[in-house]
């Protein structure tokens, strides 16, 4: 497929959030297409999760425009976007902690697949075969009575992902997902997003700072700096700009990206 | 009896009142406000401060000002004990603000019951009492009011001082946030408890003995202004100590001036409906922040 | 515990409880049945709200007063009869519970403390300075809500026409029991269902169950509601019970017993009301002989419980010292069983 | 000899309730005290038909519905009592009457609630047993504007006009009081220029109040607060720009915390009791008695609390003994006996005569009811600070009153 | 032969009844940075935080210096000169950025070393320093991580401990921190490091050791490790 005749599933159009003096996200406008993997990187407080918490609804954007599947969903509340088939995941590895993860991922595929009227007093067998079949293929099903809190790192990243799948997005806000793994596991969490994308056809946007990750998952890089882009284009083109080189890169971490995307064009 | 004498008399009921509720609210707004920990004690340490007082001077005979450090010291016992009594068991445990909550409670169930069985439940005098006051016009302003007034004041600067410049303060707040972020940081949260229950014990046994002279030495004594006191340490925003002796002034001219104009009745409903308008406006008070956690 | 396991084990507690008038006909002790009832009760749809929800509500008692003095004010000046106004004082209590829900919105914590508390104690307030008559009978003048008197002597669930003064405790005990239970069943299915689930939910993260599809603002004010009627229901059942009702039922001192019960129980646990509010009143009982010393034990009670059980009653038994002392139960039931079925054969 | 006439069989036990460890506390103890002090005297004099008595005193915390009606319940079927006898336990909205009436015990109380009348006439047959054995709250407001009157009337007093101002506590007893005050005003000649203004208990800053009060400068107060620590303050601040007004507290003025807080400022004031221990000899050898037994300051204020059950169980013992001895729960024949003979028989004791109304069961008050037979009714007696060091003076009515009105230093 | 700063012997430590970490031993000498590596949720941060005193061992001793660290509560072994700096920050939220930092130097009572540290860290972070007022709930991800580390730089220690230091910063960050944590074991400081990028650690440790279902499956100087590349493939993979 080529990026340019997907139409766009979600658009952003100056889309700004301001905390006092500070400008987090500055006029930052793009588009997600429908099927591609969008990745984001950018310094440390660069905006990114900000973009996030706006597009998701958690914070309220201080302007701009945010259209998905044809919908303007600048100003509704975040119960309603993930309604409308965009969910996310956090980079604070956010669950709810009281509950197992069997009753976290339910809880999410009741409420967050369309909105609820007036919930029943069970979940329905739809509902639980759906789950069932998300924590089998996200590798929690050896941990679906443990309470969330006693989860590791890896089950933490696993089960948001779990959960936010089971909302049945059609767009997968992904904030860090491989952030405090091991190669080992980051090529498993790699793994489990890219059958996301084939298995659910879900189109993605990723947050990461390891560009391995970005590098075999994306099809488009955007990274971010003061809130702004200052850079849009494919994953091999990143460590060659020199801008991003020196604001967020460095020598090393360039030349190891150099490096990856040799190796997998000759892979390839 | 003028307009304006009237006028006056509200001001000065209302200023008398506010002081008492500043002076009441000093300890609680530290150890609720800025530690987090709801001390529904806070009344009985009030009340221990009075008796303390009634005591030294009424029942041993010291001379009526001696009434005051006698309050300071039996106070610092009182933290102590209230420390012992309660925070000691339960910092670094996860129900650390509810059950402090119910262990206070606890321990206010104990002491009223105590003094009334050492005292009876009869109000008595406080001999800790400034006589006369400065007539303005035809309303006499008594000294003790102006006393209280200016102990509020001075005890609620030095708290903020302490809180916001010194290293202890810094770790009572930090510990506050997070008892085991502070113990990474070589914080015995313990202690910081101790300290912080001491202060305020000997801070409500001084505004003990400053109100109970015009509030009645009685075993309730402090409780009764608590759910005034709370609502105002909220209605400034929990942690913002010189917010807290703005609001006391103010509602309590306000309560004084509904009496005055509508009826007593009204006083406190309205007073209640006006804190309840105000929190839905500004559900983190007057003067205080939202506290923000990310996700 | 499994669901199934919670199921058998409030069977069983039901029965034992349906039990107790054949075992005993003090009416004293069927009276303290009846207030555990009905404390046990208002603690219940009070966890859903503070425990399950997490919301530091301290209306309860209020929403409790509203169903009372509906019903009991309905009874009163209308002449309606005590099992119709305490269906309208259920109702009653869902609309004050809601609005309540409504004014917490905005609020976290403490904030929400102290605007139920206030709200609470305005309404505390309003009643005991309400002296305007609405009529004079008898010398006396009448006021709306019963003023810093109360209510009293409106009438009753006709327990008493129908079983006789004496037996109608019996009468009250098991209407009592009744109301626990469809209340504790509610409480039950609500805790274990998607509702429950979003409840929680919200209290451990509410930014995260906004991105999971929970509507905050829907929730709380259904938790608030939902917590209304049985509290309201219990309310009118205290008004009829006792034939009377006042302002000092919203006394902070009731507030606090309740909310002590709550806590050494076990805040959030299904359990946990049970246990809290059966502990607190034995305890309270056990005291009784202390006389002016009674106040000081349950003060040192109280320290000692939360101190003992942080984690309130219930999670001490959950967190293994049950399931050890299970285990070893069910260990010497292996070991008897193995003996008595070999006992035959020797 | 002291043994002949001890009394031996099986005792009768007999029960009191009162708020030991709630915020009645420091009156209940005095309860306590008072109805121990009665069983060993009856005892000690043989008993009620050589039967003696066994007390049970029982706690009903900060009394409410439930509190009380578990502690009649209590009693009843756990010790089985044949009469309960206390002082009061407010709040508890009569709702201890049910246990009591379906067991037919006897139960005397001084709830000192006008509703007590509503209740018996309710259903005189149900609750033949339950007596109030004190004059309803009610009297305070009309006995005290009766009396102002007689001061106007007789010239001891010069009103300067006939306006009244009407406070109250939040509390039940002070608003009926100022709501009965309201009713009767006029017939006694007064104009209400304020309230009745109800003002929260506790209340110890009344500038707001004070204000209304000089603005309207009304020649009569009555100040139905109940609490004695607040209504001195009132008079501190009151004193510091008086007005020419007759200020008259019921009850509150007793209690030796008024005049120790309110130092001199409270000299002059007037307060009364619709029940209280009389300056005779009956009422002195009591309090003498009293004060050795349980090693108190001589001429306190625990006897007046003391006595009320004190008085209620020596009538309550006469009249089981007339009956014929006393009725269990369930024994509805001899209880109603028994409530025969106290309604029947006045009793005169350390607070004057008890004399049950037929209807109401309730003691008749004197004079308020237009009682002029003081051996008929229970003496709504009033006092005057006259010097704040020692107890206030018995002013009315006769022949109880010892002393003369003084009229108050800052009436010119 | 340099002294040992810390041992560990045979310890054993976990969660209610779970046990997570199994008969651990091991020593640290002084001036050593020592790299422990293992796959995810196998105990490396209980491993930490055991030594520092959140967890309770079971059994088995901690020494720090020859003396017992087994059995300190937190605030004690912080005051022996073990610094963590944790996986979670556990930074302060409600405190700013600049009081946050001064919080890590509350064992430092001097204010000129205090100065001085805090010179050094806004130099490693200015974004820190820009920031100095911010309160610390509102900070990114990566810059609560800066502040954790930088919190944990001001104050001087007997042995650091640190959980994940490049988590979730922008590569040019890791790098910075990288310079600095090699600056600081020229300094002679002793470290332990866990860290979930294996190259890092050969680059920069002296020994390692790699946790497996809590317990030490295998150790060696960071040369060997290069050399025997099927452990690193087994535990960690690429
Ligand atoms: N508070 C807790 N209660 C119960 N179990 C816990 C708790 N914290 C951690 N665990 C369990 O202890 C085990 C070890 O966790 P630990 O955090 O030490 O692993 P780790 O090696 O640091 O992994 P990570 O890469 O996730 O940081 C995990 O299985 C985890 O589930
Ligand atoms: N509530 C807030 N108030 C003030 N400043 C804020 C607030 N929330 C975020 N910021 C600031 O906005 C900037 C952007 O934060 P954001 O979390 O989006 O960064 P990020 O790009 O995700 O960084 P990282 O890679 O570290 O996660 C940061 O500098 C942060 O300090
Ligand atoms: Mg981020
Ligand atoms: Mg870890």
């Amino acid at each position: 497929m080529n990026a340019d005749v997907r139409a766009p599933l979600l658009s952003c159009q100056n889309v700004t959030k301001r905390f006092g003096a500070l400008t987090a996200v500055d006029a930052l406008s793009f588009d997600v297409g429908a099927g591609e993997v969008l990745g984001i990187g950018g310094p440390n407080g660069a905006g990114k999760t900000t973009l996030f918490d706006v597009m998701s609804g958690v914070v309220p954007a201080s302007s701009g425009r945010i259209e998905f599947l044809g919908q303007d969903i600048t100003w509704l509340p975040p119960y309603r976007i993930c309604a409308a088939g965009l969910a996310r995941t956090f980079q604070l590895n956010a669950a709810f902690d009281s509950l197992t993860t069997l009753e976290n991922v339910l809880c999410s595929a009741y409420f967050g697949r369309r909105e609820v009227t007036l919930p029943k007093l069970a979940y329905d067998r739809e509902t639980k075969d759906r789950v069932d079949g998300i924590i089998e293929s996200t590798g929690l099903a050896s941990v679906r009575k443990r309470r969330a809190d006693s989860l590791t790192v890896l089950q933490r990243k696993q089960l948001m992902i779990a959960c936010a799948l089971a909302t049945e997005p059609a767009l997968l806000l992904l904030d860090e997902p491989v952030g405090g793994l091991n190669p080992k596991e980051i090529d498993q969490t790699i793994d489990l997003i890219q059958r996301v994308r084939t298995e659910w056809s879900t189109t993605i946007v990723v947050i990461e700072h390891v560009m391995r990750c970005l590098v075999a998952l994306c099809d488009r890089v955007m990274i971010m700096h003061h809130g702004r882009k200052i850079y849009e284009g494919s994953a091999a083109g990143v460590g060659t700009d020199p801008q991003v080189v020196e604001v967020y890169l460095g020598q090393w971490a360039a030349h190891r990206l150099q490096h990856l995307i040799a190796e997998q064009q000759t892979h390839a | 009896m003028t307009v304006l004498d009237s006028v006056l008399q509200i001001l000065v009921s209302g200023i008398t009142l506010g002081g008492m509720y500043a002076v009441s609210a000093i300890g609680l707004a530290l150890l609720w406000g800025v530690m987090g920990m709801l001390n529904m004690a806070h009344g009985s340490l009030i009340a221990i401060g009075a008796y303390a007082s009634v005591f030294a001077v009424g029942y041993l005979g010291g001379t009526w000002y001696l009434g005051l450090p006698a309050a300071m010291i039996v106070g610092c016992l009182a933290g102590v004990l209230l420390y012992f009594a309660t925070a000691r068991w339960m910092v670094g445990s996860g129900q650390f603000e509810m059950n402090i909550i119910i262990a206070t409670v606890g321990v206010a169930i104990v002491v009223k019951s105590l003094l009334i069985i050492g005292f009876t439940g009869y109000p008595q005098r406080q001999p800790f009492a400034l006589e006369g006051g400065i007539y303005l016009g035809n309303v006499l302003v008594p000294y003790q009011t102006m006393l209280i007034v200016c102990v509020a004041i001075i005890l609620m600067m030095a708290l903020s001082w302490l809180l916001k410049a010194t290293r202890m303060g810094r770790a009572i707040r930090a510990t506050a946030q997070s008892q085991k972020a502070a113990a990474l940081m070589g914080i015995p949260a313990e202690r910081i408890y101790l300290q912080v229950m001491v202060i305020a014990g000997v801070l409500a046994a001084i505004s003990g003995v400053l109100i109970s002279s015009t509030a009645n030495t009685s075993p309730s004594l402090g409780e009764v202004t608590m759910l005034k006191v709370f609502i105002i340490c909220v209605v400034a925003g929990l942690g913002n100590i010189p917010g807290t002796i703005l609001i006391s002034f103010a509602l309590a001219v306000l309560e004084a001036a509904i009496q005055y104009a509508l009826s007593a009745k009204w006083a406190f409903p309205l007073l209640l409906g006006i804190a309840v308008m105000i929190l839905i406006w500004r559900p983190y008070g007057l003067f205080g922040a939202a506290r923000i956690r990310k996700v | 515990m499994s669901a199934r396991q919670n199921i058998a084990l409030a069977l069983g507690l039901l029965v034992v409880l349906a039990a107790i008038p054949l075992l005993t006909s003090s009416r004293y002790v069927l009276g303290q049945f009846i207030l555990f009832f009905i404390w046990f009760g208002v603690v219940t749809q009070w966890n859903l709200v503070f425990g399950v929800a997490g919301i530091f509500s301290l209306a309860q008692m209020m929403i409790f007063a509203v169903g009372g003095y509906a019903s009991a004010m309905l009874a009163f000046h209308l002449q309606w009869a005590m099992w119709l106004t305490v269906i309208v004082g259920g109702c009653a209590a869902v609309v004050t519970s809601t609005v309540i829900g409504f004014a917490t919105l905005r609020l976290r914590g403490a904030y929400v403390a102290l605007l139920t508390l206030a709200i609470a104690a305005a309404m505390q307030a309003l009643i005991i300075a309400d002296t305007d008559c609405l009529s004079f009978e008898t010398g006396t003048c009448i006021t709306l809500t019963g003023g810093a008197s109360g209510l009293s002597r409106f009438g009753d669930f006709g327990f008493r026409e129908l079983l006789g003064y004496r037996s109608a405790v019996l009468g009250e005990y098991y209407l009592g029991l009744l109301l626990i239970t469809v209340g504790s069943a509610f409480a039950f299915l609500i805790i274990n269902s998607p509702l429950g689930h979003a409840f929680r939910a919200l209290r451990d993260n509410s930014a995260c169950a906004a991105a999971r599809g929970i509507d905050r603002i829907k929730y709380q004010v259904m938790v608030f509601s939902l917590a209304g009627f049985f509290s309201g229901l219990l309310g009118g059942f205290y008004a009829g019970h006792f034939n009377a009702i006042g302002p000092s039922i919203l006394d902070f001192s009731t507030l606090l017993f309740l909310l002590t019960s709550m806590i050494v129980g076990g805040v959030g646990r299904f359990w946990g009301p049970l246990a809290g509010c059966a502990a607190m009143m034995l305890f309270d009982e056990l005291l009784m002989g202390l006389e002016e010393w009674r106040a000081v034990g349950l003060g040192v009670f109280t320290v000692v419980a939360v101190i003992l059980f942080p984690q309130g009653i219930v999670g001490f038994l959950e967190s293994g010292e049950l399931r050890r002392i299970g285990s070893q139960l069910t260990g010497l039931s292996a070991q008897i069983h193995h003996f008595v079925k070999k006992a035959p054969g020797q | 000899n002291k043994n002949a006439t001890a009394a031996s069989g099986d005792p009768i036990p007999i029960g009191c309730m009162t708020g030991l460890s709630g915020w009645p506390a420091a009156e209940a103890l005095e309860t306590k005290r008072g109805f121990e002090m009665a069983i060993d005297e009856i005892n000690a004099m043989g008993g009620i038909l050589g039967r003696p008595l066994e007390g049970h005193v029982i706690d009903t915390k900060n009394p409410s519905a439930e509190s009380v009606t578990g502690a009649a319940s209590r009693l009843i079927d756990r010790y089985g009592v044949h009469a309960i006898v206390n002082g009061h336990n407010i709040g508890s909205q009569n709702a201890e009457y049910e246990p009591v009436a379906d067991a037919g015990v006897i139960y005397i109380h001084t709830n000192t609630l006008i509703s007590h009348r509503h209740v018996i006439e309710s259903d005189p047959e149900r609750y033949y047993g339950i007596f109030m054995g004190d004059p309803a709250e009610y009297w305070y407001g009309p006995g005290w504007l009766r009396f102002a009157a007689h001061l106007r009337d007789t010239g001891q007093w010069k009103p300067r006009n006939n306006k009244v101002a009407l406070i109250a506590g939040s509390s039940d007893y002070s608003i009926t009081i100022i709501k009965a005050a309201e009713q009767t005003a006029a017939d006694f000649g007064w104009d209400i220029v304020i309230g009745p203004e109800i003002v929260k208990t506790p209340t110890t800053e009344w500038g707001p109040v004070l204000a209304k009060l000089r603005e309207a400068d009304p020649a009569l107060l009555l100040h139905s607060h109940l609490a004695a620590g607040d209504i001195a303050q009132f008079m501190r601040q009151f004193r510091q720009d008086p007005t020419q007004t007759l200020i008259y507290f019921p009850w509150g003025p007793l209690q030796a915390a008024f005049r120790e807080i309110g130092g001199a400022d409270v000299e002059g004031v007037i307060g009364s009791t619709v029940m209280g221990l009389l300056e005779d000899d009956m009422g002195r050898s009591f309090q003498s008695a009293y004060d050795k037994r349980y090693d108190l300051d001589p001429g306190g204020t625990g006897a007046i609390s003391g006595c009320v059950p004190y008085g209620l169980l020596h009538h309550y013992a006469v009249a089981a003994a007339v009956a014929g001895g006393t009725g269990e729960p369930g024994d509805y024949e001899q209880n109603r006996r028994i409530s025969q003979v106290l309604k029947r028989f006045p009793f005169r004791t350390v607070f004057g005569s008890i004399k049950y109304h037929p209807e109401w069961q309730s003691a008749v008050p004197y004079p308020d009811l237009e009682e002029n037979d003081p051996s008929l009714g229970m003496p709504h007696l009033f006092y005057q600070v006259q010097d704040h060091t020692q107890q206030p003076k018995l002013i009315a009515p006769v022949p109880y009153d010892a002393n003369d009105f003084q009229l108050p230093a800052w009436l010119s | 032969m340099r002294d040992d700063v810390l041992k560990l012997d045979g310890l054993s430590a976990g969660y209610g009844k779970v046990l997570v970490l199994r008969d651990i031993s091991f020593r640290v000498s002084e001036g050593s940075v020592v790299g422990i590596i293992g796959p995810n949720g196998h105990g490396k941060t209980t491993l930490l935080n055991t030594i520092c005193g959140f967890v309770s061992a079971s059994s088995g001793t901690i020494e720090l210096d020859g003396g017992h660290l087994t059995g300190l509560a937190p605030h004690q072994v912080a005051a022996r000169g073990v610094v963590h700096i944790p996986q979670g920050d556990l930074i302060f939220p409600d405190l700013s950025i600049y009081e946050n930092l001064l919080m890590g130097a509350y064992l430092e009572p001097d204010g000129a070393v205090q100065a001085r540290r805090l010179a050094s860290v806004f130099a490693m972070f200015p974004k820190l320093e820009e920031r100095q007022a911010q309160m610390a709930s509102t900070l990114s991800g990566g810059e609560r991580r800066m502040l954790g580390i930088g919190r944990g730089l001001m104050r001087e220690s007997r042995i650091m401990l640190i959980d994940e230091p490049s988590l979730g910063l922008a590569p040019i960050v890791v790098e910075q921190i990288y310079d600095t944590l090699k600056e600081l074991k020229s300094q002679g400081r002793t470290i332990v490091l866990v860290e979930e990028n294996p190259s890092r650690v050969v680059d920069f440790a002296d020994e390692i050791f790699l946790i497996d279902n809590g317990e030490i499956v295998w150790s060696g100087q960071a040369s060997e490790m290069e050399e025997n590349e099927n452990i690193l493939e087994t535990y960690l993979g690429g």
